[in-house]
């Protein structure tokens, strides 16, 4: 079974050289430290920058430069700076690569839930609605189940919907599944972890076939 | 030269009356308009609605206006780190708009650009969605969305002039350049205010037209958030 | 009768303090030379720039810095340059406050026509369609009849459209007219001009009520 | 950093085939790709589709493109000052589909930006809005236009770095920025190529994300098309 920085660490496969990238809140943001030294890779935060770097040394932090997440960031040599319409523009245009972003609920047709719990939590979608409506590549990082235990892989989203039918893979700390027009397909195992486990703790319809190989990390 | 300077915040805000539409800059905390929402607490109105795509935090940014009860309605793309705000949108004192953060910027564009509305991919098969017109275009489906109609825009800079000529710093540009000539009135407030022709006229952001009232703030904290860091080697 | 610099002359009288302006090439070009020194005005020109000053001195032209007639240009102090895109965000979105064009034809409904001869003369619209249908004060700078002495000033336009019911304003050789709910209004004659010139110098209906003044240049 | 630099016009415009879409950038002739034209004229490409706001002169720029008839349509708002143009078009060999130049900005940026069609007021009423959707917004008339579908946007900038990072000079600027992105690939040629780093990131005009391919153009003309000076005083 894998922890947050090991889904983090698996997703960072999934990021190739020459790729533009956004990354959500969360475990998302953990990617970035496990990207191959030897890609040239781009890190888009939709609140005007490209080309973010590490976080600044302490007593460099610069309330002006920060990410999404609000953090305070630094840029890499080649970085911009850009308004909110031109950063959705890179979004909405299929300008950038790969979206990585978590998520509360995923269906086997793809639909994501993220943002809102009626009556309970209301934190709204930020730039998630516009990142799942417009990329072509998305990946969703999250936990196989809740809290409660619950899966979180579902026959049908019961939260309100960020998006519909655009997730094509999900990592989660037991695996690798990719949204396929016949549902969940397992397409690997975390270290340790049983095809059973898997199924278990899948509440939509999961495709297993053959053999099913154990995450390289 | 025609000059859009103001003596002070005092000034930039005549005007300002209850009930009315609000945008302003900002993404959390960074490049708000500190100088405008302190006026604005303090002139204390009421009824208001505010199109900003966060809602501050508790005791800081529009927090203030929120802990005085001043606005009546949020729209918004992200609204957590912020208590207050949870309780009064719970308890329903609050009412609160929650729309795609692309499409917040672009219903400031379509407002600044003169256009009526926008067709965006964003909130289709959702409940953002409901109740509007959605429309297919080679094979996807899109949400139409309306220009915002505002009374005042509030923006923050970091340098402009009296023209009305502004430059934003890093990603405290955010939501400010396309908030600016999207209400009747566009306010803004910079770091420094310096003499006319100092600026590049190649490196303006936002030129001087979509400005109607520009002063000098003072006291900027520039809160930070989030503040995560290396340690130094 | 005026000349051309007359009829520039006559409208700069319509600029007013604080005004942003926009030219069309021809007679319209000619009005900045006129307008008053003790007010401000800032002139922008749809391919790029706000804050327009004279040509430049001998040698110090610009291939980078025109105008939208293809003339080299200088800037003033608090000028401005941007993209095609943000130019007519400040057309469209009514920034602009006064627009002064030329006109091959004007209709009395306001129409207006200056972009095409079918099978003779296309050489487009350019900026003019987007600029009539935003503007909220348009003012028409041209001659009252073509160069085969036939009115400009017609009941309907005969050429291909520009706008429709956008003209609000109309300063000729021999008369500024108002374009109001029942047609043209002459306001204004020409020096030595008589209302009947005008009156035979134009097609479209014409009212004529009670004495009208002489212009002041 | 993501490297588009390519070594040189040939490599930047590998690809390129007949009856391609292009976009062009530049305002009459300033700004416009001298380097990618020269070597579209040199590959003998034909049956183009060429957008851009203007056609050139008739010994310059896309004049070059008409004069050896590789163009079989153009979609321009002003087409003045080109004889040969003039010609092909009222001779019915050349396709020529005239717009407004603000409608002509916006469908390039709705393909740069993912809109599939924008409301315009523009043209409405007239033959430009011949057979397409018009609609009432608020009291007013506005007419669909759709987003462009491109091979291949040229863009000429002043500054640029490896990134595709871009910065352009005065008037210059027109159409370049808001073709980048709004086409397959975006090929920009700029007058310096500087290193990685050196472009202030708060000044930058369009990021590299926007360009496929960069490369320093060589042996630029600049040529003015109306020189109109003051005497020395």
């Amino acid at each position: 079974m894998l922890d947050k920085n090991g889904i983090a660490k698996r997703i960072a496969k999934e990021v190739k050289d020459g790729y533009y990238v956004n990354l959500g809140i969360g475990i998302p943001t953990l990617v970035a430290n496990y990207v191959r030294d030897d890609i040239e890779v781009e890190f888009q935060s939709e609140n005007g920058v490209l080309g973010m770097g590490p976080f600044p040394f302490e007593g460099e932090e610069d309330a002006d430069i920060i990410n999404a997440g609000k953090q305070t960031i630094t840029t890499l040599p080649g970085a911009s700076f850009f308004d909110s319409a031109l950063s959705f523009a890179m979004i909405r245009g299929q300008h950038v690569d790969l979206t990585i972003l978590g998520a509360m609920e995923v269906a086997e047709n793809g639909d994501i839930a993220n943002w809102k719990i009626p009556g309970k939590m209301v934190k709204g979608m930020g730039g998630a609605m516009d990142l799942v409506a417009s990329a072509e590549n998305i990946v969703v990082a999250m936990m196989h189940t809740n809290r409660a235990g619950e899966s979180k892989l579902l026959k049908r989203c019961s939260l309100p919907l960020t998006g519909v039918g655009c997730v094509k893979k999900i990592v989660t700390n037991l695996a690798v599944i990719e949204v396929t027009e016949n549902g969940f397909k397992l397409l690997e195992r975390a270290p340790g972890v049983s095809v059973d486990e898997i199924i278990a703790a899948t509440e939509g319809h999961l495709l297993v076939e053959g053999d099913i190989p154990e995450m390289q990390l | 030269m025609i000059s859009k300077k103001v003596a002070n915040v005092s000034e930039a805000l005549e005007g300002i009356k209850d009930n009315m539409t609000l945008m302003l800059g900002g993404f959390g905390l960074s490049g708000i308009p500190e100088n405008s929402i302190s006026k604005l607490v303090e002139l204390n109105v009421k009824g208001l609605t505010c199109i900003s795509n966060n809602a501050g935090v508790d005791n800081f940014g529009l927090g203030l206006l929120l802990h005085k009860k001043q606005i009546d309605k949020m729209v918004s793309s992200y609204v957590g780190e912020n208590a207050e705000f949870e309780r009064q949108m719970l308890s329903g004192e609050l009412e609160v708009e929650l729309i795609p953060q692309g499409t917040l910027a672009e219903r400031c564009r379509a407002a600044q650009a003169g256009f009526p509305a926008i067709y965006t991919p964003a909130g289709f098969g959702t409940e953002v969605a409901e109740g509007k017109e959605t429309r297919e275009f080679d094979g996807k489906m899109y949400v139409l969305e309306h220009a915002f109609k505002a009374d005042f825009a509030f923006v923050k800079a970091w340098k402009g002039d009296a023209a009305g000529n502004l430059i934003f710093k890093g990603t405290a540009r955010n939501f400010n350049p396309v908030m600016c000539g999207a209400a009747k009135i566009t306010v803004a407030e910079v770091e420094e205010l310096v003499p006319v022709g100092e600026l590049d006229p190649n490196q303006i952001h936002i030129p001087g037209i979509f400005v109607q009232r520009i002063f000098e703030g003072k006291n900027y904290e520039k809160r930070i958030e989030q503040r995560t860091v290396r340690p130094k080697l």
